[in-house]
């Protein structure tokens, strides 16, 4: 273990949303931030906040963001003491992480031995039954015949699922409910992957119906502890991607809650894991749950964890890595309240889910009691074509999940972009949707709706007429402004700013 | 001041006059009160009826607008009843012989799927943009004979950018 | 007391700041909100996040916001249930809740029989002292001679203050220490008083010397209940004006927030108050603690309540209106955390204060974890110069007193205001301030430093540089602009778009 | 091309040009790089020798500049060093014989202090602002004999009118 030293400037390596963040962090702790940029993110958010700024390379990622030991030689060149790699990009890179290792440059997160172990899904499924781990019942031997195939599918317990060893996207897949079943779905799966794979292995795995999607934060220090600080909620994806997240899950009692915490800290410390981190797990109907994987960095969505047990989790993070014991009183600690975080994306969710890159002409974020905005965007900035379109995360604290939802309605309401596209309409529809009121949640609830077409945004009415008159009266402006003989702006500025004398107005929404 | 407004396909026209509480505007026979204040640097907010709404409004680079409200973004051309007058007696149609295709967003021309002269059916794919890590193909709204070709593989687009130009 | 009965809509008879606070609350218990303006008031937030907006008036506010009798007809004609005052113009006007009251609109307040027994100073003290509330110990009665004097001041308890009953402003005011100053203190106590005020009455007080000033924020309910939600710490005032508060106070020990909290709610018992109020004390530094005054109505400073308790205030002044119950649990509530509002003035903190209205051209509010912003303005609107100068409020919450101001220091230094002038610059140098780290304030604090110089901001080098290169720049680049051929704007945004190769950026601060 | 920038009683001597990196500019014989982005829609950001600043310039009604950064906001006059020297050899000492006071902040005159052919001494309050219910006392910068006076009480001004001219 390390010994400790405070790191008087740290170098993110990373852009946006997050690198705001960690910059947010290392000032409420006294400490100097400096940020890489790409060209096109030299005027974004995360320059004009931080303390130092350094260009890495041109937009592309491979030449920028992604570029490891140029990253480290500018740590060394500059002086940061360590590197925040924020989620994506070199997060997870162990290569990256041993770079900074062998360069003496702390990196903040887990280290690489733990991201490998983590990230090889053989190694590590097997290390998590060792570990006592729940995993999902069954085996990836493929199995020679349906003898084989009988035996290891009463073992598991039906119901089981049937995949192809070679496959991928629900070729080769197959339910099978009960025993009568198991012969006839053996064979066509068998074929089935053959045909798509060239391959016919198939394997079983207990099928896990509707399953939620529940991850536990955890964090270790250098001391060998490893504290789990609870649940969050994330059955709400489109295509396997999170959109919306909430702590605690409105599944999980305490019971649930200290089970699942136990079994992450267990399969955290398996593998020597420090820092932050989470386990995800799939959970059945019935409260059964399974390690999916760990992601071996801070989440997108851990300010709803913040929001409910009042800690800063980057501000941990670091004080982690600095070589500080976890402080006390983190074991059991009970939500308090509830938080719903969910994730603004430059995209049409009405048109495929479409890029919507471009100017961003007006942005007022929501404000006031309870809403807490992780922002990478300002008004007037470019929303560039070249990376991730998330841009913001907008997350509220109610003091239960009807106060929370209601917050968020009124949060997403209060929200103004204009200029680009955001996925905000389909998060106000979702609001009022049945099941997400009464958390009844799955991971494949989402897209079953938006393919349902149940989660269209109510037609606004007049919404052209609007469009229709805006743009006649800017031309009729534009003319007069041409017509009048006044200073430069002057014309323009005068006519506007004249108060109409219209009494009542109503906000349109 | 009598205008034609063009969005979404349809032909509004407008009548606009400004009065001692704002403006008065006329659309499809209706007579509409205006109240329009500038509300940041590039938002109005209009009240129409009693009803608030904040928009931006961008000059195109062709002479129309876009228009940004409700979270939503409309191309919007507006020309005098002469002007549109003689678009249609040169085009028939309304919108001239030729049918321009725009680039509905920034990003990087990744593939053109058409050459000058081909024929295309409406909804056809025409260009594939890459933006944000994702491919987006680009269709043309109508059919017809392709005219001209205005961009190549390799390079970037601005959102409104004209792509090809159909007739 | 009265029915229960929903509000489905209300209207705010108020602007900027609190009238978005109103607009909030009201969206998150997903009621109608609907505001009133006055002509410069008509692109004002309230109006864009209203559900409806209405025009009272010129920007006079005799001839607006204060005109009583057309805001209830208001009421009545748009259908509004209650009327939420706010805080200034009709917020302790008693007439103006006869008015609601007999019109049949609720006004969201107390009864304004409490407020009228609270305005009256006089018949405020005689209650309270038969109430049993602690005041400052003396008598209003004019003394006579040296005599009645020396009595009354053993009575009180040196040391005492001698006052003019007829003064104010300092003159004929006299700090008596012990028994052996009395003597010629009341002598030239007396003849100031006359030669100042034509009138040498003189009175005697207790002296509180250096006090804080504490306050207790009440609700009460139609069924008789009152509690305490803890008090809130406001000794930082510029000539009785509030810039900065906090909860809990860092002199409030669990027993003195106790015994403050049930005077506090004597103190309104006794005058039969429901809905929000606050009841403020001078504390001295042995704890000793006296009521000043009562403000029956909703306070600026309201959030950091807010913040570390949970709780919604404003909500809570609607169900309470509405005659629902006081909720159970508010009872001896201890607060969780620290949270500290500053509010933003547009004024010169280094220029005698003096405002500063005129066009906001930047504004980046700090976000993230921790930050609460309860802003009334928006970047490109103007700050009128017919309303009080304030802007905003800054609320952060830190886990303790020190991560809230480390948070708060952050803040500020993310806020970025251009355009204006506005106290932020005080703020950033009173958070370095020993007394204030120290948490060791009174009322008389601020005056003092400021007027000794102490909180002068430090000087940034190289200001006028930065402002000769812009103005350079801005002139050499409107001469390009004149000289470009391209189309209007074009020339300006394709250069100003090109993107810099400068390397190394450094924030400056 | 070069420069004289009028600031706070100063005139500054800027040489600036463009180079492929952004700007270079010399300043008081000091050669700085400078790399100016939009960053919103009134904001630059400006680096100077890697020193990162966000500036908001407004142009003023008499050619000058509003410069706002790091919460203040300075008057800048701009010319060419001809004109330059052309005011100077009018005026003498660099700001022409006429002298101009100027309101800081937007206001109603609530008094005019003097009257035309009065003379005043620096620091002489000459007319009183009224805005957020406050007084404020608008004070010439120099002294001199009034010789016109441009407000009278009731009117209102915006940050940056000419109140009076000083002889």
């Amino acid at each position: 273990m390390e010994t400790r030293r405070r790191f008087e400037k740290v170098l993110i390596a990373n852009r946006g949303e997050i690198a705001v963040r960690v910059i947010r962090a290392l000032a409420d702790l006294g400490r100097r931030s400096a940020v890489i940029y790409s060209d096109p993110d030299r005027a974004g958010l995360p320059v004009l906040l931080a303390d130092e700024a350094y260009r890495i390379g041109p937009a592309a990622s491979r030449e920028s963001y992604l570029k490891a030991e140029a990253i480290v030689e500018l740590a060394l060149r500059i002086g940061a003491d360590a590197i925040h790699p924020g989620y994506g990009f070199l997060s997870e890179n162990a290569r990256f992480a041993r770079l900074c290792r062998e360069a003496g440059v702390c990196f903040i997160g887990p280290p690489p031995e733990a991201m490998e172990a983590m990230g090889s899904k053989v190694e590590c499924r097997r290390r998590m039954i060792d570990a006592g781990v729940p995993v999902v019942p069954g085996g990836r031997d493929p199995l020679p015949d349906l003898d084989t195939a009988r035996e290891a599918a009463e073992r598991i317990g039906y119901p089981v699922m049937l995949k192809a060893a070679s496959g991928g996207g629900g070729k080769g897949m197959r339910r099978v409910m009960n025993p009568e079943e198991l012969a006839p779905a053996f064979r066509t799966a068998r074929s089935e992957a053959l045909a798509s794979f060239g391959d016919d292995s198939v394997y079983l795995e207990r099928l896990i119906d509707r399953p939620r999607h529940i991850e536990i934060q955890v964090l270790g220090d250098h001391f060998g502890k490893v504290v789990s600080l609870g649940e969050r909620e994330c059955s709400l994806q489109r295509r396997q991607q999170k959109v919306l997240e909430e702590a605690p899950s409105p599944f999980a009692t305490r019971e649930l809650r200290r089970a699942m915490g136990e079994a992450a800290v267990a399969a955290a410390s398996a593998v020597g894991y420090t820092n932050a981190g989470t386990c995800e797990f799939l959970v059945d109907a019935s409260g059964a749950f399974y390690f999916l994987e760990m992601n071996t960095r801070l989440q997108v969505e851990h300010p709803v964890t913040e929001l409910v047990t009042g800690l800063d989790l980057v501000a941990l993070q670091i004080a982690i890595a600095e070589g500080y014991p976890l402080p006390p009183g983190l074991e059991n600690l009970e939500p308090r309240g509830h938080a719903i975080e969910v994730r603004l994306y430059a995209e049409d969710p009405y048109a495929g889910f479409t890029p919507s890159p471009g100017r961003i002409e007006l942005l007022r974020l929501p404000e006031g009691p309870g809403v807490r905005n992780d922002c990478g965007v300002y008004e007037g900035g470019e929303v560039s074509i070249h990376y991730d379109p998330m841009l913001a995360k907008l997350i509220v604290w109610g003091a239960d999940r009807p106060q929370a939802i209601a917050r968020l309605g009124r949060a997403l309401a209060e929200l103004r972009v204009e200029g680009i596209k955001t996925s905000t309409p389909l998060f106000r529809r979702l609001l009022s949707d049945p099941d997400f009121v009464a958390g009844n949640l799955d991971i494949g609830m989402l897209d079953r709706k938006l393919a349902a077409g149940e989660l269209r945004p109510e037609p606004v009415p007049g919404l052209e007429d609007v469009v229709v008159i805006a743009a006649a009266l800017e031309h009729f402006e534009a003319g007069a402004r041409v017509a009048a003989s006044g200073p430069k702006d002057g014309g323009r500025r005068a006519r506007w700013r004249e108060r109409g004398r219209q009494e009542a107005l109503r906000r349109w929404s | 001041m009598e205008l034609i407004v063009k969005v979404g396909g349809q032909d509004r026209r407008v009548e606009i006059h400004r009065n001692e509480r704002g403006y008065e505007l006329e659309l499809d026979g209706q007579v509409h009160h205006l109240d329009a204040v500038t509300a940041g640097a590039r938002v109005r907010s209009l009240v129409a009826d009693g009803v608030q709404h904040e928009v931006v409004v961008r000059p195109r680079r062709d002479g129309g607008y876009w228009v940004s409200t409700g979270g939503t973004v409309t191309a919007a051309e507006v020309v005098d009843p002469l002007t549109h007058l003689a678009q249609k007696s040169r085009g028939g149609s309304g919108d001239g012989g030729k049918r321009q295709v725009r680039a509905y967003m920034p990003g990087r021309v990744v593939a053109v799927l058409v050459e000058v002269g081909a024929t295309v059916v409406a909804g056809q794919g025409v260009v594939v943009l890459e933006a944000m890590k994702m491919e987006n193909e680009i269709a043309s709204e109508r059919g017809g004979v392709v005219a001209k070709v205005h961009v190549a593989p390799g390079e970037a687009v601005e959102g409104g950018d004209l792509l090809f130009e159909i007739e």
